[in-house]
């Protein structure tokens, strides 16, 4: 009975003595939600263009956020670093069409799934062999400090952050939407051949979204670079951007933002709320159930393409 | 023939940044044993390295690999390790020195004469944390009622300490709340602090490592927590702590185990023979507060490794001969001023009951942004409420095990 | 069985009992009216034919009968007994197999395996026998394999028993479809476009298959097919459909000759 | 076989079925070189199966040839050599060469191939399920740059050809039925705009005046736009009644060649492919074991 | 031409579906049985049998485990870390509470609780398929750890939740804890390994094999030929799990000694992962060629520069294990992106052939 008042009332009580502190959390919850997005979309620009489940995008976010904070070190400006760091993220999928995916043309899904996560492997040995397994602060002049509304504290930089991610998705939205691109990216992750057969590029059209993808990488890895320095925890993000992932459907752009927010604001309460009930740190598989509860009602997740079911 | 030693190092994975320093303070101690002294008592020391990438089963394998060659003592910095060959060191007779982490209970030498554990165990250092509590606020009678954050890493190594402050606040009448970082996530905390920020606690306690740190340092800067107020166990104040937050964790402190920067005759010598001769490690690390620790961790190994010279003989020692110099090790303050290591490291004394050594308890250092800095005196552990638990322990797993703990007297 | 000289079993057929009897169906997808009440018997023992033009309804009309897709309305009375919301491994247990227009076979076994999973509902054995191969489990695996066996002789597909069918070329599949549908010993047999891609030989050597199976096992046979040679001569029946309407159901002479029939789908030149 | 027009499904012209046969001659150039040239070539799935054991063959510019042969001759495995699909499944040309107007098409990737105005209609549809029929049909034209408006025009046409493509053009191609996905990859295949396309099948699983139809509009579009074809087709009837040239494979290799008309004459041909030697033959009394006549056995 | 079956006729369907039909497979692999359980104790070092025989062969199972989800059901999972230390926290928790239950029904009950545990989480497999089921079994993996390191009654309560495991015995030979001599421990652990291949091998070729093998190549054409997708996909996440949950409790018994969380995190669930698919989806072989393969390779790695004299850090013999691996990795895949078992089938058409090319 204690058990279920504890569960069940105590939670909303509580909410409702501090509402401040509520929507507090809540703004949390949506901020760290924008920056699992982050990640999570160069999830989503992969698979929508190459049905192609890229487990090696913690470790681009990684690498790309190294390669940023090292030529800084090196004493470059930001404004020769970033593009620089641009064109070494466009080589390297140039790098991956060349070596890895043009020969697995019309492989099974996980086979390429595979695939990335070698790159991964490959990348990350990379990455520190180049600039060593140091921690390394990343100061691009994003503001770190908080502002109080009252009771209410938001970060700065997850303001900041908030304002790139957005910007961020509605240039993805509307080139998807927009261009010719677009609509050839959906036939290639339908299927590889035919694709090929209409004259479909593969190699130019996966050159292109695996370089977006790195630049979305490099975005995600300077902001979350900032914040906790550039090291190699940066790689295992990309594992809480899976479940944002799929709440949102692999293949949505928006999908990936309010799935982020979704799960953002969900592990966020249910943590502080509830997690003190079961000795803390239920956020780590939270976000896990939450999609799975989800997807059983919808299983292609928010805004996926449907699965088509047909014989 | 050459005193061989086995390593195991990581310096990549997740917590390469603190691999990195300490198994380089490790190296160029013995390096400089080597290049100065020409080995101990002529015995020169040759170490192998084997990558564990901090993950138990490859450090399993390394040790299995090493043993037959190198297996003379063990430093695995790494808990999860220590907990997985404490029952093969002690099969295979070679003493594991875990310098301040690993298993608390081993601390009783009748029931685990293999393993080492001094200057400090875990239990000894929360002790010694709520000690420095108390005389920050004026008195161990202040801590009643107070409340303190307790952030971990959600390992066995974050784990140690809990029941000892469940113990230590039902003696002393304060209340803590626990706030687990999950391995997986440990960048992302930012429920935690946003808990914090309410609950506004007294103290906050954190027993973190790797990115850990340095995240929850900069969360506690962003929501303004009062830096003073936040103290780390001494795994968790290192310079890569620190670093990412630079000026915003000024403040901040930790305990620590032996002296920071490079201000001790030693450096001279280490200068001399192994950064001058381009045979440094990592340079840039000399200095740094985990870099230390691994001088320290060597310096143990190689005064133990002389102590039980003196018995057998000027010759490679074997691991059960290591494991009685060990045992017998006394570091005293004169030994200490002849190692160059004054400030450097405390003095301690290991007996065959009490492989945690004498002399448990903290120093405390503080971060002024830019570097360390000791505060205050040495702080002792309470030794009389962390032996019985510890001896308790012990003969459970004794028990468990069906081991007869050897008689010390 | 040797040579036949009664064209097929239609004229028996007429006085046999309805094995399945649909009544009123209709079926939509969103705006895409299927099917719209659409009722017909199939007999037990006979060919019944179901043909129309491309996105007529048929191939939804046999995902009905075998519980793919729910009318929206209707009865589907099945040896008597009307079925509702019928899963379609409940229809497989009924006794009611198919095959697929779009080859569904299981690409990564062996043609062997692909046989042999169209008689799970036959196989009984525990999970312990089965995980130590003893007892029942290998007395059944041997007897399900004999019986497999005949009907890789019947359909000639012994040479390739043990290769991949996802290696094998489009009419080979179709034949090995037909006999993991037949390891099933159905009762009804639902054929979707068996004899697409397949040139005129093969399609004698399908088309013999289906009497075969029609005469020596009793099995009732429903028909899609655009072949209207092999339709007019194989089934007792038949039925059109024009985009989910019911446009003519009668015997193949009758519906040769269909005004409604030859304009909608047949054209004059057939 | 002149048709009655006015059915509902397609509109075809009648000056198109009313070819004159000297007409068709005119426009064939035998003595040029082929636009196709396949010499010799040896194919070998997955290292270890070879397939196709020494094809060679010849398209010309302006031709209809037709690939005739049992389930498994090699059909299917000779069109994607050509289209340089193989790779995709494994397969590999180990031997011999195919060329495209004298250049090795092993250099071109598929997109160069539909850029030099090569298009395939690959066996099984292949249809990009989760885009609507009207989107698979703009794919289908990505290598265009002509300009919407003819994109559009092309689009119309196709409608023309296959006017139940334009009532379900909103739904997903996944849900359409399988005559319909037919129709869907001929007329994406024509979207292109091509001067040669590789037919693997056109006529499987369409109804029986649509197959008519689909072959018509070949024969139209080799006539006015002087498309050139090479298809593989089951329906040998129809396949030799279009054609110009055909081959005959069987179990890899070519087993005989020659003018349509000539091969409709030869009397294998006539037993085994259109079913017209031996008396009354037909589906429902053949004889159960019948022995086979092969060319190779 | 070496490499034959020919000649080698059968005459009974009993013969042709015996667990191998060719002779010469046959005598091969009870050649390498025999080798294994009986040679290679005799000549092998303590690190040889301990250190890499002992954790190949408790990966090889739970690889075995994973290849019966993915390889032959078609389930992808990501969850194999967490279905391990049920298995291995599970066996600590029974083999203390009955300290007189011989460990081989201590490993059998500690399969069983893995198997529940992997029904409950199979559950969503019903309804969610392909990388969102990968994603979702995610789930198991976290929950399940952070089950075991959150409730104390798991590891009896021990203050640092790291218990060693206890000392066991079968036929009077100790075979865990450190105590245990290496030959012991890696024939008990060997002959348990065989035990499950043949059983899995068994299951694979009877009709619940077959049963996952039609899900996992096309569902929906497998339930329409009267396939329970219900009962096939959680017999298949049951027995997997059961597998992993014995390999996970064989790896904290009979090889780190130690029932610890991280043994089991998710980089495990990974590595198994890399496994199946190097070695093979939907082969038994496979799954020995992949455990050994992934599990050898950044060893071999980490000691070759030491064959040949080299000096080189290990710090970077890391990374460049790391950069080799995933290099590897990915040329395995392309190479044969159906693993090693059908590079080796592929070598003995080969064989069969040669001397001729085809
Ligand atoms: N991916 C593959 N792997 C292995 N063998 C294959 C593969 N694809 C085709 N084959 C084999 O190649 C041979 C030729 O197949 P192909 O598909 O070219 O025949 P086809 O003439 O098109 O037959 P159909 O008329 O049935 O379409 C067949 O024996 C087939 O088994
Ligand atoms: N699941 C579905 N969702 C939406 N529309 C569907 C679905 N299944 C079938 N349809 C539509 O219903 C109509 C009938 O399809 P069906 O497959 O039954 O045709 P068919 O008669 O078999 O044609 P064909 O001869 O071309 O195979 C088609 O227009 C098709 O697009
Ligand atoms: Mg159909
Ligand atoms: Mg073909």
């Amino acid at each position: 009975m204690d058990m279920l008042y504890n569960i069940l009332i105590a939670p909303f009580l509580e909410i409702a003595k501090s509402p401040s502190f509520f929507a507090e959390v809540v703004i949390g919850g949506l901020m760290s939600g924008v920056m699992y997005s982050l990640v999570a979309l160069g999830f989503v620009l992969i698979f929508k263009a190459s049905g192609v489940f890229n487990f090696a995008q913690g470790v681009m976010v990684l690498f790309a956020a190294l390669n940023f904070s090292g030529l800084l070190d090196a004493g470059l400006s930001i404004w020769l670093a970033f593009p620089l760091t641009v064109l070494i993220m466009v080589l390297l999928a140039w790098c991956i069409e060349r070596l890895v995916l043009s020969k697995l043309v019309n492989q099974q899904d996980i086979i390429l799934f595979m695939a990335t996560i070698g790159i991964g492997y490959f990348l990350q040995g990379f990455g520190e062999f180049l600039w060593t397994g140091n921690v390394r602060k990343l100061d691009v002049g994003i503001p770190q400090d908080a502002w109080f509304f009252g009771d209410i504290m938001i970060q700065q930089s997850d303001v900041f952050a908030a304002v790139v991610a957005g910007i961020l998705v509605i240039v993805l939205a509307l080139f998807f939407q927009y261009t010719r691109i677009g609509r050839a990216l959906r036939a290639v992750a339908d299927d590889h051949q035919a694709a090929m057969t209409v004259g479909i590029p593969l190699r130019s059209i996966w050159l292109i979204v695996w370089s977006v993808a790195g630049f979305v990488a490099l975005v995600a890895g300077i902001m979350w670079g900032s914040r906790v320095g550039v090291q190699f925890s940066l790689s295992v993000i990309a594992l809480k951007a899976l479940p944002v992932l799929i709440l949102g459907g692999f293949t949505s752009v928006p999908g990936a933002i309010i799935g982020g927010l979704i799960i953002g604001v969900g592990e966020k309460v249910a943590e502080i709320y509830w997690g003190p009930l079961f000795g803390g740190a239920i956020e780590e598989w939270f976000a896990y159930i939450l999609a799975m509860l989800f997807l059983f009602f919808r299983p292609q997740g928010l805004f996926g393409e449907r699965i088509i079911e047909r014989v | 023939g050459t005193q061989n030693i086995p390593l195991l190092v990581y310096r990549t994975g997740p917590y390469a940044a603190n691999g990195i320093a300490i198994f380089a303070g490790m190296i160029d101690y013995f390096k400089l044993v080597n290049n100065r002294d020409g080995g101990i008592n002529g015995v020169k020391i040759k170490y192998t390295e084997c990558e564990t990438g901090y993950k138990t089963d490859r450090g399993v394998e390394c040790y299995d690999r090493t043993k037959d060659e190198y297996g003379s003592i063990y430093s695995p910095v790494s808990t999860g390790i220590t907990y997985a060959i404490i029952d093969k060191a002690t099969h295979d007779k070679i003493p594991v020195f875990s310098m301040g982490y690993g298993r608390t209970s081993a601390a009783d030498g009748r029931v685990f004469p293999y393993i080492f554990n001094f200057p400090s165990t875990y239990w000894s250092q929360a002790t010694a944390i709520i000690r420095y509590i108390a005389k920050d606020l004026g008195g161990m009678d202040k801590l009643k009622g107070k409340n303190f954050a307790f952030i971990y890493l959600d390992h066995p190594y974050g784990k140690e300490p809990i029941p000892f402050l469940d113990i230590m606040a039902k003696k002393f009448g304060f209340t803590y709340d626990k706030y687990p970082v999950p391995t997986t996530s440990m960048t992302e905390q930012k429920s935690i602090w946003l808990q914090i920020r309410r609950t506004k606690p007294d103290y906050a306690i954190m027993w973190g490592w790797g990115a850990m740190n340095p995240t929850a340092i900069k969360e506690a800067a962003s929501i303004h927590f009062p830096m003073d107020h936040f103290i780390g166990n001494w795994w968790s104040g290192s310079e890569v702590d620190v670093k990412a937050a630079g000026m915003l964790a000024k403040g901040y402190k930790s305990a620590a185990m032996h002296g920071t920067g490079k201000n001790y005759p030693v450096y001279t010598d280490l200068k001399k023979y192994v950064y001058d001769t381009k045979q440094a490690d990592n340079l840039a690390s000399a200095g740094d507060v985990l870099y230390n620790r691994g001088l320290v961790n060597s310096a143990y190994v190689v005064e133990a490794i002389r102590t039980a010279m003196k018995k057998f003989g000027n010759k490679p020692m074997t691991g059960e001969q290591i494991r009685w110099g060990m045992e017998n090790l006394d570091v005293t303050a004169a030994r200490i001023k002849e190692l160059g290591m004054t400030g450097l490291t405390p003095p301690v004394k290991v007996s065959c009951a009490n492989h945690e050594g004498n002399n448990p308890g903290i120093f405390v250092q503080q971060w002024d942004g830019t570097k360390w800095h000791m505060i205050g005196d040495f702080i002792p552990a309470m030794s009389d409420i962390v032996r019985p638990i510890v001896e308790q322990e012990a003969a459970k797993y004794a028990k468990e095990k069906g081991i007869t703990p050897r008689s010390c007297s | 069985m040797t040579t036949r000289t009664t064209p097929c079993a239609g004229s028996e057929a007429a006085e046999t009992e309805v094995i399945l009897d649909l009544d009123d169906i209709s079926l939509s997808f969103g705006g895409v009216q299927a099917l719209e009440s659409i009722s017909f018997d199939i007999r037990r023992h006979e060919i019944r034919a179901i043909i129309g033009p491309n996105g007529a309804g048929k191939s939804s009309m046999l995902n009905v009968i075998n519980g793919f897709y729910h009318p929206q309305k209707g009865t589907i009375t099945y040896e008597g007994v009307v079925v509702k919301a019928m899963k379609p491994y409940h229809a497989a247990t009924r006794g009611i197999a198919r095959t697929f227009q779009n080859i569904a076979l299981f690409k990564g076994m062996s043609t062997l395996d692909n046989i042999m999973t169209g008689r799970v509902n036959h196989m009984h054995a525990g999970l312990l026998a089965q995980a130590l191969y003893i007892g029942k489990n290998r007395r059944e695996e041997i007897r399900n394999r004999e019986f497999v066996e005949t009907i890789i002789d019947f359909l000639e597909i012994q040479a390739i028993r043990n290769t991949p069918v996802g290696r094998l070329p489009y009419g080979l599949q179709k034949r090995v479809e037909l006999g993991r549908a037949l390891a099933a010993e159905p009762k009804l047999l639902l054929l979707d476009e068996p004899m697409a891609g397949m040139n005129l030989e093969e399609k004698q050597d399908m088309s013999r298959f289906m009497l075969d199976i029609n005469e020596q096992y009793g099995t009732t046979i429903a028909l899609i097919e655009h072949d209207m040679a092999v339709v007019m001569e194989l089934s007792s029946r038949i039925v059109v459909l024009d985009y989910g309407r019911k446009l003519a159901d009668g015997k193949p002479d009758e519906i040769r000759h269909n005004k409604d029939v030859i304009e909608a789908y047949l054209g004059v030149a057939n | 076989m002149p048709r009655k027009k006015a059915l509902p499904h397609a509109v075809v012209p009648d000056s198109v079925v009313a070819v004159k046969e000297d007409v068709v001659a005119v426009n064939r150039d035998e003595g040029s070189d082929p636009l196709i040239r396949i010499s010799n070539i040896e194919v070998i799935y997955d290292h270890v199966i070879l397939v196709i054991k020494g094809v060679s063959l010849e398209v010309h510019e302006g031709h209809i040839v037709a690939l005739l042969g049992a389930n498994g001759a090699g059909k299917t495995t000779t069109l994607k050599a050509v289209s340089n699909l193989l790779g995709t499944e494994r397969g590999d040309v180990t031997k011999g060469t195919i060329e495209l107007r004298g250049e090795k098409v092993e250099k071109m990737t598929p997109s160069d191939l539909v850029n030099r105005g090569v298009v395939q209609v690959m066996e099984g549809r292949h249809c990009f399920e989760h885009l609507t029929v009207e989107e698979n049909l703009l794919v289908g034209a990505y290598t265009r740059r002509d300009g919407k408006a003819a994109i559009q025009t092309s689009m119309e046409k196709v409608y023309g050809y296959f006017p139940r493509l334009k009532e379900r053009r909103k739904s997903q191609a996944g849900y359409t039925s399988g005559g319909e996905q037919q129709m869907l990859a001929i007329g994406r295949a024509l979207m292109a705009n091509p001067s040669v396309i590789l037919l693997d099948e056109p006529s499987m699983g369409l109804a029986p005046q649509l197959v008519e139809d689909i072959f018509e509009i070949v024969k139209r579009l080799n006539q006015e736009q002087n498309v050139t074809f090479l298809l593989a087709e089951q329906n040998t009837v129809v396949a030799l009644k279009y054609a110009d040239y055909g081959y005959i494979l069987e179990n890899g290799r070519v087993v005989m060649d020659g003018d349509a008309a000539s091969l409709a004459e030869n009397e294998d041909v006539k037993e085994f492919y259109l079913g017209m030697g031996g008396g009354d033959k037909n589906f429902s009394n053949v004889k159960s074991y019948r022995r086979r006549k092969r060319w190779l056995a | 031409m070496f490499y034959r079956e020919a000649g080698d006729f059968k005459t009974t369907y009993k013969a042709d579906q015996a667990i191998f039909p060719i002779a010469l497979d046959r005598w091969f692999v009870v050649t390498v049985v025999l080798v294994f359980l009986v040679v290679v104790p005799l000549l092998a070092s303590n690190y040889m049998l301990e250190s890499i025989l002992t954790p190949v062969l408790i990966l090889s199972i739970a690889a075995i485990g994973l290849n019966i989800l993915t390889g032959y059901a078609g389930q992808l999972s990501l969850g194999t870390g967490g279905f391990m230390a049920t298995g291995a926290y599970m066996a600590y928790k029974i083999s203390t509470a009955f300290p007189g239950l011989n460990i081989v029904f201590v490993l059998i009950a500690a399969g069983l609780c893995a198997a529940l545990v992997g029904i409950a989480f199979g559950v969503p497999s019903l309804r969610i398929k392909g990388f969102y089921l990968a994603v979702t079994t995610l789930a198991a993996q976290f929950f399940l750890l952070w089950l075991f390191t959150r409730v104390p009654w798991f590891v009896n309560n021990s203050i640092s939740g790291v218990p060693t495991a206890p000392p066991r015995k079968v036929f009077g030979f100790l075979v865990s804890s450190a105590d245990s001599d290496p030959i012991d421990r890696y024939l008990f652990v060997f002959i348990i390994t065989v035990v499950l291949a043949l059983v899995a091998k068994n299951l694979a070729r009877s009709r619940i094999g077959r049963m996952w093998m039609a899900i996992r190549d096309m569902d929906i054409a497998a339930e329409i030929i009267g396939i329970r997708p219900l009962t096939s996909k959680l017999t298949a996440f049951a027995i997997s799990s059961f597998y992993c949950g014995i390999a996970g409790a064989l790896w904290s018994f009979a090889y780190i000694n130690t029932v610890e969380p991280t043994a089991f995190d998710i980089n495990r669930s990974f590595e198994i992962l890399f496994m199946v698919i190097i070695g093979g989806l939907g082969s038994i072989l496979g799954s020995f060629l992949g455990a050994a393969f992934i599990f050898l390779f950044p060893i071999l790695l980490n000691v070759m520069p030491g064959w040949f004299g080299l000096e080189i850090s290990v710090t970077l013999v890391t990374q460049v294990e790391l950069m080799v691996f995933g290099g590897m990795m990915i040329f395995f895949l392309i190479v044969e992106p159906h693993g090693l078992a059908r590079l080796w089938s592929i070598g003995k058409e080969k064989l069969r052939l040669w001397p001729f090319p085809h």
